[in-house]
Parts: C-alpha cells; structure tokens; sequence
C-alpha cells in the first residue's frame, strides 16, 4: 500500500492537532502489547448520556488520530449510541461488517484502510477497546 | 455384501484422492524388488497432500516474516496467514470464537499445557479423572502435575473388548474431582468412546472435561459446541498438515481462569523488569515466534479433509476396517485387541509365538508398513496382557487392494515365521 | 576506507547467494509501483535458502513417518534424517556428545523448558540473575518461577551506550545465586556481551549460567565447549531454517539433573498408570511427536551457514553496519540506540517526532521492511527512555545497494514526515 | 531389506534356542522404552574374570538372539576384555565404527544388518546395555 493511502490527508491533521486531548494521569491506560503504545479515555456524562470524551496517550498516527476521531464522534451520544457505533466500528476494522457501513460516521472513514492491515488494525482500536472498557464501567 | 459392493464403489474416488500425495506414489525398493508402498501407519502420522506442501512452500517464498509485530508488507502477509488458519480451525470445529483456538506444537503440548495450568488452580487431595486406555500424552502430563501438587489420579477401567467401563463412572466420583480427561478414540482399540454421556455426567456435576482428539479430528466431524466439551486436543500431523504444530480448543470461560503456560514474546501485554501482564486470548498461551508454515499447512489440510468431506472419510475408514477383519479373521494364530462396536479404523494384532516387532519387519519386506511395540500407551498393553503388538491403521487414501496385500502378507507371516 | 573496499569486494558473493533465496527476488508492487523487497527485519526472523525448502519437502515426499518407533522403512529413514540434524547440531556447537542437544520449539520453549525444570531444584530465597537488556522469552519465564517458587531476580544493569555493567556482577552477586542467564546478542542494541567474563565469575563460583543465543549462533561461530557455557538456546528459524523448531543445548551433568519437563511419547521409559520412568537424554526432555521437518530442514540451513561460512557472515555484517552508520549518521533528527563497541548487525534508531509505527510504514511504502515496536524488550525500552524503536537488522544476504535504498528512505522520511 | 537379509539364519536359531537363558526374576531388567521389551544379564564369576553370563527377557528376534549371541561371546573372558567387546559392538552398531571389525567376534557379526536401520539398534543393543550395567558393577 502507498504511504499516502494510509496515511490520508485528515489522518494526518488529527494527529498534528488531536481534539478533546487532555492530561488524564490519574487514569489506567489501555496497552498495545505489540508496541508499548497507550491510551486513556475519561467519558463525561451520565450513565445515560455522554456530554464530553477526552482521551490521553502516546502512540502512532493512527492509534492517535483514531482516539481523536472516537472523542469527537461519541461527543453528544446516548450510551446506547455509543456502544452501538462503537460495536460497529470494531466490526468493520475487524473485517466482520461491510467497509462502506463507516461512511456515514464523518472522519473515521478514513481508517478504512488499516482493514487489509492485521498490524495496524491494532493501532486503529486502541482508543475504541478504551471507551469500550469506560462505557462498561458507566 | 451392500458394505463390500459401497467399498468398490468408492475405489475410483480413492484412486483420484492418492493422486495428491506425492509419497503414495513413491517407488520403492526392498530387498532388490520394487514394491508398492502401503501405509498402514497413519495413527502415528498422515501423509500430506501437495497442496498442504504447496502452502507452505509458498509461505516460505512469498511470505515468510513474524507475526503480529511488524508494520511492513511481509508482516502484515504473515500475520494474515497466521489467523487465518485459526479462523479456519474455529470453523472446522464450530468453536464459538476465535478466542478459543490455541495454536500448540501438538496434542502433548495441549495436554501439557493444560496439565500444568489447571493443577495450579487446584489444591493437593482434588482428583482426576482418565481411563486405563489414555496415549503417555493423556497420562504422563497427569502423573507429573499428581506429583508436584498431591493430586490423585483414578482411572476408569475397560472390558476385555476394549469398551470403556462407563457405568465406573459413578463408582469412581468423589466431590473431590476436578477434571475428567479421555480420549475420543483409542490409538490401539480403536475403541470411539461415549463422550457425550462423559461430559454429561461430569457437567451435572460441574466438572469440566478435556478429551483428547489426536485420533478423532482427523478422521470425523468433531463439533466442540454440540459436544459441549471443554478443552479438545489435536495434533496437525494426523490429519495431513506440518510436524510440530496442534490445537487446544478451549471454552473461553477456562481459558480466561487458567494462568498462562509458558511466558515470552506474545503472550505479554506489557513486561517490568519485576513483573508482567499476560496478554488476551488466545495469546496470552502462545509464547515466541510462532510456526508460522505450521499454520499455513494446517489451513491447507482442513480445506482438503473439508473437501474430501469428513463424514465421507469416517463411513469409508469403517468400511475398510469391515473388510480388513474378514480377511485376517481366518489367519492361524491371529489375535484381536479392542473389537468394540463402531470402533474406528484401526486393527491391533498379534500372531501367537511371533514378536510383533519381527511380524512388522516381515510386513516392512512386502512394502506395508504397520506399527509394533505398545503405541505409547504402555499401561494399556499391561492390561491387554501383552507387551507390544502390531498395530494397522487406516487414512481415507488406503484402497481395498492395500488391504489386500496386508492380508495376504499377515497369512505368508503365520505360514513362514 | 579499506572497509569500505571490502564491502565492496564482498557485493559479487552476496549476489550470489542471494539467487539461492526465491523471496528476496519476488515482485513487490506497492500503491502500483514495482519495488524490490529490501528485507530488513532478520532479527525477528530470517530468510530460508532453497535448499532448506526443498529439504523439507523432500522429507516429505519421501520420508515421512513418524521416528523413532515404526519397524517400517518409512520410519527407519525418518528417524535417520532426525537423529542426523541432532548430529549436525552438536558439529555446530562442537558439544560433546549428541546428548546434549535437545530439540524444542524454539528459543522461548528452550528457556522455559529450563526455568520450569531448574526453579524445581531451588528452594525460596534462591537468586537469579539476569540482564536489563533481555528479550521477554529471557525474562518472563524466570518471573513466572520466582512467582511460583519464592525465588529473587536480580538483574545487570547497562550503560547509555547499551554496554553491559559487567562490573555490577560482583556487586549484586550474593552466595543465594543459583543461575545467571543473558544474551549473547541484544536483539535491539546489538550489544555483544562478554560471555567468557560472565562465564567465568560464576564458574568460580559453582554456578551455571544459561546463555539466550537466538542472536548470536545465526551470526557467528559459538563454540560451547570453547565458551563453556552450560546452557544454550536458540531458534532455528532466526537462522534460514523452519519456524516452530529450535536447541537447548545443555551440559550431560545438568541436564542429567534437571526432571523431565513435558510428559508424553517418546520422554518415557517405562510407564503404570501411576508413575512413570524417565528416558535417557535426550529424549527425557521431547515429548511427543518431534517437528520432523524442521529437523530435516535445520539441517540443511546449518549446511549453508557453514558453506557460507559464520566467520566471514559475522565480518560481513559488521561490515554493513558500519557502511550504514556511516550513511545514516547526518540525518536530522535521528537517534541511535545502542552503540557498544564490537556490535552486531543491528540498528535501533528513532526520527525525533516521528513514531516508530509512521516511520516504519513509510519505510514499507518504500519496500524497505524494518521492525517498529518494543522488540519484545520493554523492560529494555522503558531503560532507554522510550516506548518504541525503529529496528534494522542484517543478515548475511543483505547488500550495500540496500543499505543505500535505506538510507535514502530514512532522510526522505526525516524530511516529509 | 529383504527379510532374509536381516533375520538370517543363525539369527532364528538363537531365537529359537537361546543359549545360557534362564530365569533370574530376582534381577532389575534394562527396558527399551519404545517397545517395551526387556532383558536382564547375570554375570557369574570374579571382579576379574567371566565365567559364566546368563540372561533372561523377552523381545523381538533381533533383541534375543543378540542376547543369546552375546552371552555366547564374554563366557570365560576376562572382565577387561569383555569391556572392549562390548565397547567395540556398540560402537560398530551405532556406526561409529567400521563393521567389518565384528568379523571376528563370531556369530554377532550376523547383526551387522541393524547398523542401517535406527530403530532396530535399540533392539540390537538392549542385552549389550544391560550387560554394560553388570560390567559396571562388578
Ligand atoms: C535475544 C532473543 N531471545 C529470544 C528470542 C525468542 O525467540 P523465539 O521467538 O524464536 O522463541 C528472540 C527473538 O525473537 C531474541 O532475539
Ligand atoms: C490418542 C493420542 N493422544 C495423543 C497423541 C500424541 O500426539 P503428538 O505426538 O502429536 O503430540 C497421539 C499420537 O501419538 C494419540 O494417538
């Protein structure tokens, strides 16, 4: 694959300027075993609704840019919401559901291409196996 | 007569299916003569199809890296082989998730594995169930863990036919057990044995158990969730993929409480210097660098076993064996061990007065090779009251005219030794 | 400048041995360009030459069976080509006796196989020793058995540089240390460590020590009389040989006194169903049925390493090394791990800014593949201060052009990213 | 091989009649872990002198009449002479050494068949291993 298709444009731009980004150190990170790279996310809400998700971590353009995309994305959702777009887009990474089911969720299309990628698919889910954990503790 | 002419009726079928393994095509030399190869060994070891030969030849030519680590073309090529196999593996057994495929060097690393892991959740006094006909692999492991931890070890008995003594079971149970562990069929007998009714009793109880599948996958549709067992054991090199290289099915439930096995690259999630985290299913027990060409091989062979359908192989295997004892029945001096009903396709013998060892080298100079000596399960032979014996066993490949030759070499054996 | 010449002079043998390799000449299109795979990443695993695939098919094809049991000619000539790979084996490491070399899965196995059998002749309070620069499969298995057992790690600490603090030994040296056990090759600094020092300091003082050589016997001549160590392990597919296969080489009066670790075939001498006699070495330690094609194939991959000869692969590679240091060294940004005097054919290095995982996939898009992540070594990561490195690692095919396409990759990457 | 090759003559003759058996149920056996056969050796004599070897067991052809054959051998020999018999068979069987040096040592060098064959050295060498043992604790 080119460089430039994987690393879209947009990909990039949350990377340099990651959304909903903040210091969360009193929080239990989420751990890529197969490199070190770590992410925390805090939900803000109730255990109905999210108002606001920030995440924290240090890792790869795509772990990053995934965790930046996830928080804007679930920014505003009910928890049902959430869990369902959640379920849905560890389904399409995981190659269990359609690609084309990612279109209507905004930025987060752009992963599509870490799909042909069992490595990378790591990198795209460690926010999402995060807020997984954070919506379960709600 | 219906089953022999179903037996003729599937020759033309074996006779394409033996076109796909190179070593069944083999000349041979023996004793100056040139022989025909007939391979009545296939308990220990399958032969391989060329395209479980071609898989991992181009593995090695196209894609060959490690696994799950490395961002680069080769890696993600590799990594994709790798769990596509333990896709395929889930499907063959109808596992609930790939979760619970663990890819081993075979059934004895499985049963170690286990052995090892489970004794550790377990406190000296508590009990295990086998039986008197287990394989070393089903026994050995058992025995080391008794030992370490003050575990106890019951066995159920058989009969004289080689039956398992089920209505023991009751007999043999104490609050005290905490595993019951058997084979699915016996690599001697050929004894297929009641698991379902096992696994019921055991679960009625809330005992798991683990039945080792080194001579049952290969050879029928084994379905863990109709089964309802809770860890299965395989090895890849019985049924036509790579040496060193099996399966532990396990329910996900165990296999989260059990402590890893064997520590390493990959089975971590994150390591200190003082401690680690073990990684999720099923890596969390599988250490190192995988065998990665095992894995492609073994996807190979499923899809071929697939294709040739295993429902077709176990009738097939059965019809042989039908065969095979009428034409050894008759023979001076021949003798039977294990003849229960359903058995699968696997015949222990003796001639009276001939070592089985020697009987074997005289079938070895007529180009069949069959097996002699106790097939690792020494403490059966002792039961069997006998110290080895010869041992043919069928695959799918193995025509009507092999038993042929077999039989007829048994009968120059009784007539000449 | 007169390394420089040698390289050189070196290119034309280097091509052709690269022919004997079908991967290294495979297309590779990426994003629609054709590109030429420069294969970086042999640390992790390494390329098999033809004669090692075609080794294991031939066993295959015409072999197969399985050893050390069957009175047949199938399986008198698989046991003849497995017994042969151990003889080849102990050649290589000029060991004394064929005894002394066990066949395993690999690295990870080999190191467990001892942790779990040695930790059962310590009593609690007993001391390990081993290294901050250590890869998880030397690492993990010891925690498990201090856990398990009540038994104390204590490790070397190293240098910025990545040199082992051999002057540490004695400081953390106490009379409770029964084991010392390191790399001879850091898989990450490329760090040669001072066995023979190491050797001999424990030695003095009645203890053993294990030597991790998954990075050293591919790469150089290792000699474990000359060395004297009293454990050895590695994997046979870090060297061009089958994954899923690998040596514990171990002294007879060690391995004599370690117990068995897996139970099943072929470890047995006798078996009752409650208790078991161990076999002679070194059939004690493998249990069940061996992974015959990777003997048969590490076999074959020890014939070409000694044709090509380990002596000239361990000059070539630093030959390399210092041709791409050299090349890399002016790039902007650019951060070196491990830089210890004498080293192997390794370079981890970081672009400031860029994480490893980016710069590794740009390098891929560019059919450059190196390795990106921990390196198996977090412990080791976290003492550099880092999460994650870029790792390139030599083999002895690996040519000068490569090494330019790489640098060139690395400043194009330093700039764009 | 041929059968005959292997099993020649005078292999099934001390199969068939064993010279200096008998029972010695009161002795430890050297077991061949892959079969399960088993041979026991008694040496009769002083620590310097054999004057009578007797064995007991049972197994395959090969695995008797070696024993028979190798009873046959040490009678009457001096305890360091029988060392290097047993030292020279050995290492002939395991191929070590060249075969023809078994030519003079009588009726074993029918066994010479076995060096090719690995699994059948086992056999070839069960009553060469128990004797070693006797040897050993004299
Ligand atoms: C230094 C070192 N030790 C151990 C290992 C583990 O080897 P394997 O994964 O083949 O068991 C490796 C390679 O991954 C290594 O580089
Ligand atoms: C019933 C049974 N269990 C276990 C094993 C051990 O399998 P492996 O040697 O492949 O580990 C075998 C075959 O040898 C077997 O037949």
């Amino acid at each position: 694959m080119a460089f430039d298709e994987l690393y879209q444009e947009i990909i990039r731009d949350h990377y340099k300027n990651p959304r909903n980004k903040r210091e969360l150190s009193h929080l239990k990170a989420v751990e890529n075993p197969s490199c070190g790279d770590s992410v925390k996310v805090l939900l803000d809400g109730d255990s109905q609704h999210i108002e606001n998700v920030y995440f924290d971590g240090s890792g790869c353009s795509i772990s990053m840019c995934s965790a930046s995309m996830m928080s804007e994305l679930l920014t505003g959702k009910t928890v049902p919401e959430a869990k369902q777009i959640v379920s849905q887009f560890l389904g399409v990474i995981r190659g269990e559901q359609p690609a084309d089911s990612l279109d209507d969720l905004g930025d987060i299309a752009a992963l599509k291409g870490v799909i042909e990628l069992p490595v990378r698919v790591k990198c795209a889910t460690l926010a999402w196996h995060a807020v997984e954990q954070a919506l379960g503790d709600l | 007569m219906t089953n022999h002419q179903e037996l003729l009726d599937a020759q033309p079928k074996v006779q394409r299916l033996r076109q796909d393994f190179p070593i069944l095509n083999r000349p041979l030399v023996l004793g100056g003569k040139p022989r025909t190869l007939v391979y009545f060994d296939n308990a220990a070891t399958a032969q391989k199809p060329r395209s479980v030969l071609d898989a991992i030849r181009s593995y090695d030519e196209n894609a060959n890296a490690n696994v799950h680590r490395a961002i680069h073309s080769l890696g993600e090529e590799a990594t994709r082989i790798y769990e596509a196999s333990r896709d395929r593996v889930k499907t063959l057994l109808n596992a609930s998730s790939r979760e619970e495929i663990i890819f081993t060097r075979g059934t004895t690393d499985s049963i170690n594995l286990v052995a090892q892991s489970f004794a550790k959740l377990l406190s000296p006094g508590d009990e295990i169930i086998a039986t008197e006909m287990e394989h070393h692999a089903n026994l050995v492991p058992w025995q080391m863990v008794a030992d370490q931890y003050g575990l106890k070890l019951k066995f159920l008995p058989i009969t004289d036919d080689g039956v398992l003594r089920i209505d023991q079971l009751p007999v043999l149970w104490s609050p005290r057990v905490k595993l019951v562990t058997l084979a699915a069929m016996s690599n001697v007998l050929g004894t297929i044995n009641p698991l379902e009714e096992v696994i019921a009793f055991a679960h009625e109880r809330g005992v798991p158990v683990l039945v080792d599948g080194a001579q049952s996958v290969p050879h029928m549709r084994v379905d863990v969730r109709a089964l309802d067992c809770d860890f299965l054991a395989f090895s890849s090199h019985k049924m036509g993929g790579p040496t060193g290289f099996g399966v532990l099915y396990g329910k996900k439930e165990w296999l989260e409480k059990l402590p890893p096995y064997q520590g390493g690259g990959d089975m971590i999630r994150s390591v200190w210097l003082d401690h680690f985290e073990a990684n999720d299913l099923p890596y969390k027990f599988e250490a190192g660098t995988p065998h990665m060409e095992g894995a492609a091989g073994l996807h190979a062979a499923i899809d071929y076993l697939d294709a040739v359908g295993l429902d077709w192989i176990h009738r097939y295997e059965g019809l042989l064996l039908d065969y095979a004892m009428e034409q050894l029945k008759g023979i001076p001096r021949i003798r039977f061990f294990g003849t229960a009903p359903g058995k699968g396709g696997i015949i222990a013998f003796l001639l009276d007065g001939i070592h089985a060892h020697d009987l074997s080298a005289f079938l070895d100079s007529r180009g069949v090779a069959v097996r002699a000596g106790h097939h690792c399960a020494h403490p059966l032979a002792r039961r069997l009251g006998v110290v080895s014996t010869a041992r043919a066993s069928f695959y799918f490949y193995n025509t009507k005219d092999e038993v042929d030759a077999f039989a007829a070499a048994v009968r120059d054996a009784s007539a000449q030794l």
